[in-house]
């Protein structure tokens, strides 16, 4: 089925007011997710904070409209990927300043300070744990909720 | 005069909400104490989110009065909604009303449907 | 064309919480409005763009003043209650009925029942909304009820969201 | 500035103590559950103060989000109080 017809589902999720709420803020949860992490090196947060944020979102798509649209979204698979993938990011940006001398050297133009550009490849670095905290977070949460319930007598 | 304004709104906010928590503690079962706090805590912490962004206006710290009226909407928008979500999770798991209570048509409704 | 407005709201969101339009931060903001609209895309509201409307718009800004002033009178009301040594509370559920018929319309009146003096939606299903009360005045009139509770809010919502 | 700015606080703390009362005290687990609700927006008035005394605009972040994952988790213990479970 698709998923706009999945999420219309009256029989799933909660009522009608809190999905529509959800619908409305969803998007800026996702924007203020990547706000965090973008500034994580002049303000407070960074990568963990942001990834928590992002994850977050996801969740409220979990608890609002039932575990198929969530799926739907973004599944098991996908969500241990994404985790992969930012792990092993990490660490090629740590191997790619061997090319300039030592491991993690900071070799990206440093800018001025303050200013979104100031700081090299902090914000890749971010971006990265972002990525990898979010996911196994979600994946995590999943695996709980959805794969790792009690089933009951009248279920079986 | 705009730090005057900013005190004078973040006064009646804390005063809003230490109303609220006095009604939370007070009012007798779960649906009323829901009510009270619910609707004087988030006018409290409009208002003082409000008053802090006049302040910040007045003062030409534009970042800080433009995010507490970001903050302010989003508070606006989803107290409510947690509110109701709760009422209903509280109807579900059978909390009953208070004994002085006059109707409860909810429970009706969800005798003829079972 | 949904798109499109989800993106400019974004944009705007994100100049606001930025607060600076130097080249970076501008340039930082539209590739994440696009990653937002590529990935919420299709949980977004469906008729957004009416919204736009110019009618509809004078109308929105006129209501944000009108509720303010109601939850302003809840909280005297409330306060009202609540130092009152005896206590003044006559609570129920009730059952209302509402004639806004889009999803937008019956949330937004949702949440403004919520916020007004001495009541809170418990419910909604269909057309009816289930309604605690914290001061009963009729006994099971539903048109009496739902034109003290809802009707003030219904005139303005009406023509915001249908 | 500092003494309006201390009454304010303690009046803050107040209200947060009578909701740890009720988080304490509250003789059915919604009740406790309303406590943790409204705590959550309370803390958010703290958040603008801190930003108003130091003058910095990021403590409005931690707003945001603290009111943010203060509804989150209001919508996650509704849906555990209506005996549910979390996927469906």
């Amino acid at each position: 089925m698709d998923l706009k017809e999945l999420s219309r589902d009256e029989s799933r999720g909660m009522t009608l007011i809190v999905k529509t709420i959800s619908r409305l803020i969803m998007s800026f949860v996702i924007l203020f997710g990547c706000f965090i992490i973008i500034y994580g090196h002049i303000t407070p947060g960074g990568g963990f904070a942001g990834g928590i944020i992002l994850t977050i979102a996801y969740v409220l798509l979990l608890l609002a409209f039932g575990g198929k649209v969530a799926m739907a979204k973004l599944s098991n698979f996908w969500a241990s990927m994404w985790d992969n993938i930012g792990a092993l990011s990490f660490v090629v940006i740590g191997f790619l300043g061997m090319t300039g001398g030592y491991f993690f050297l900071n070799f990206l133009d440093h800018g001025s300070p303050g200013h979104l550009v100031s700081a090299g490849m902090i914000p890749l670095c971010n971006i990265f744990i972002a990525l990898k905290v979010g996911a196994a977070l979600y994946a995590i949460f999943i695996g709980l909720s959805v794969y790792g319930r009690i089933v009951t007598e009248e279920e079986k | 005069m705009s730090e005057t304004i900013g005190y004078i709104m973040i006064t009646v906010g804390v005063l809003f909400d230490v109303l609220g928590c006095v009604g939370l503690v007070r009012l007798p079962d779960v649906y009323n104490r829901l009510q009270a706090a619910t609707k004087c805590v988030t006018l409290g912490t409009c208002l003082i989110l409000f008053g802090v962004a006049v302040m910040g206006f007045g003062s030409g710290q534009n970042a800080m009065a433009v995010k507490s009226l970001i903050c302010a909407a989003f508070v606006l928008i989803t107290s409510p909604t947690g509110a109701h979500a709760l009422a209903r999770g509280s109807h579900k798991a059978g909390v009953p009303l208070w004994q002085g209570s006059v109707i409860d048509q909810y429970q009706e409704y969800e005798e003829t449907k079972s | 064309m949904k798109a499109i407005i989800q993106f400019l709201i974004m944009i705007a969101l994100w100049l606001l919480l930025t607060w600076s339009l130097q080249p970076a931060d501008v340039i930082a903001g539209i590739v994440i409005s696009i990653l937002t609209v590529a990935l919420m895309g299709n949980i977004f509201l469906d008729k957004a763009a009416r919204l736009f409307n110019p009618i509809r718009l004078f109308w929105g800004i006129l209501y944000i003043p009108y509720l303010l002033w109601y939850i302003l009178i809840a909280n005297f009301d409330v306060a009202y209650r609540v130092l009152n040594p005896a206590m003044p509370i006559r609570p129920g559920i009730v059952k209302i009925k509402t004639c806004l018929e889009t999803e937008m319309g019956k949330t937004f009146l949702a949440n403004s029942i919520t916020l007004t003096p001495g009541t809170l939606t418990v419910d909604i299903i269909g057309q009816d909304l289930y309604i605690h009360w914290i001061n009963v005045k009729y006994d099971n009139d539903i048109e009496a009820q739902s034109y003290e509770i809802a009707g003030k809010f219904e005139r303005i919502l009406r023509r915001i969201f249908e | 500035m500092s003494t309006i700015m201390l009454v304010f606080i303690w009046a803050l703390l107040i209200s947060a103590f009578l909701c740890l009362y009720r988080i304490a005290m509250g003789p059915t687990p919604p009740d406790r559950t309303v406590g943790i609700d409204i705590l959550g927006t309370i803390v958010v008035g703290f958040c603008a103060f801190m930003s108003l005394y130091t003058g910095k605009d990021y403590y409005m972040n931690i707003g945001i989000s603290w009111a943010l994952l203060s509804f989150i988790g209001t919508v996650a213990l509704a849906k555990f109080l209506e005996r549910r479970s979390f996927d469906e």
